[in-house]
């Protein structure tokens, strides 16, 4: 058992591009790196039954889903040889065009640092306790469902 | 005993409460008759159940005080 | 034939953070874009020999390298469902700890993003003419390989 | 005929001339042989030819003016 309080992965609102370069930056002083692999989920303005998604508000079962997270970053830095691994997800709204999911993983050599991004992302669409709800332009809304693609 | 209720997603559009009285030694399926018999829309819905943060995949026994959360399919990213 | 002048890829020495930031920022416009994977190149202070790398000098057949990014950049985009895809290489010298490579892959949905910047990367690092030499801290050199990993 | 030259990585610290006199009809094979003649270390180092920036994977007939490029495994990004 760990009992360490889960590093919170959790932002409201948009990451911003800003927030992403200076993460990448952050990582100059660590010179056994070779490789970043990044993945960023972006809300797309979907069309649902003639409707155009304008944003969507996020929601999660907070205490679950670090408690989760956390056991998913112990088991990926047991299966890659990563140096790092960030994960940003926005909560509340998000407007279609702007980031909600951030993932980062560094290693130094590339297939570990692209095998655990890949990895991560699928286990974090199925696996987190977070609903989308796609707020269409006229406020009315349906609720986002995952895809395996 | 009473079981704390939490409910995510579209469910909290049917669950309005966040307390369940049930009798004692009551388990996760007593739980789910008796939310049905209070929200009806309930049963057509898909979801997991987790008991103190653990999904469950079979019917678990609870106890007072426990937390019991609804979790429709996951859409975060 | 495409008689086209191809794209650029290269940029004089590192390729800063907050350049990949404004990057990922150009794309909030695109709104069907739901994808992006992001990998880049970090030049590692390896120690080869007892001597540590200081930086990386890197130089190619530049008339060559743009012909054949974009014959991959035309055979990626028949293979995978992208919107868009940047690949920046520096050429020149890129200290240890600083960016030499950034491929930027962007799709509606995220399979195609990560697959494609996953294949461009290893296409890179495999039939581009570019050569990286290793300068050490006395200045020294030493010819890098590229490996599979 | 000449042939223009050009060598990069490693190779530009052996390879010293940009230009080769070679007998009409000559191809890739006599090239070879010619630079190995003016410069022996050449023969020990791996590297791929490219006539035109096409790379070649067998004996190739050269024209006058042709570019011979010399390239040692890429180690780029």
């Amino acid at each position: 058992m760990n009992d360490r309080k889960p590093k919170n992965i959790f932002t409201q609102g948009a990451i911003s591009p800003a927030f992403i370069g200076e993460s990448i930056a952050k990582h100059s002083s660590q010179k056994n790196i070779g490789a970043h692999s990044l993945f960023l989920g972006q809300v797309r303005s979907d069309m649902i039954d003639g409707k155009t998604v304008a944003a969507i508000d996020y929601t999660t079962y907070e205490e679950m889903a670090l408690e989760k997270m956390q056991q998913m970053r112990e088991t990926l830095f047991e299966k890659y040889a990563l140096t790092c691994m960030h994960i940003h997800h926005s909560l509340g709204r998000v407007a279609a065009g702007d980031i909600s999911l951030f993932v980062f993983t560094s290693a130094s050599h590339r297939r570990a640092a692209i095998d655990a991004c890949a990895a991560i992302v699928e286990q974090i669409k199925a696996e987190l306790p977070v609903w989308g709800k796609e707020i269409f332009e006229d406020e009315s809304y349906h609720w986002k469902t995952n895809t395996a693609i | 005993m009473e079981i704390m209720l939490r409910a995510f997603g579209q469910l909290t559009e049917i669950i309005k409460t966040n307390v369940v009285a049930l009798p004692d030694g009551a388990d996760s399926d007593a739980l789910v008759q008796e939310l049905q018999k209070m929200y009806p829309a309930l049963a057509a819905k898909k979801y997991m159940i987790a008991i103190d943060k653990k999904t469950i995949s079979r019917n678990t026994g609870l106890a007072e005080g426990s937390t019991v959360a609804l979790l429709p399919p996951f859409s975060g990213g």
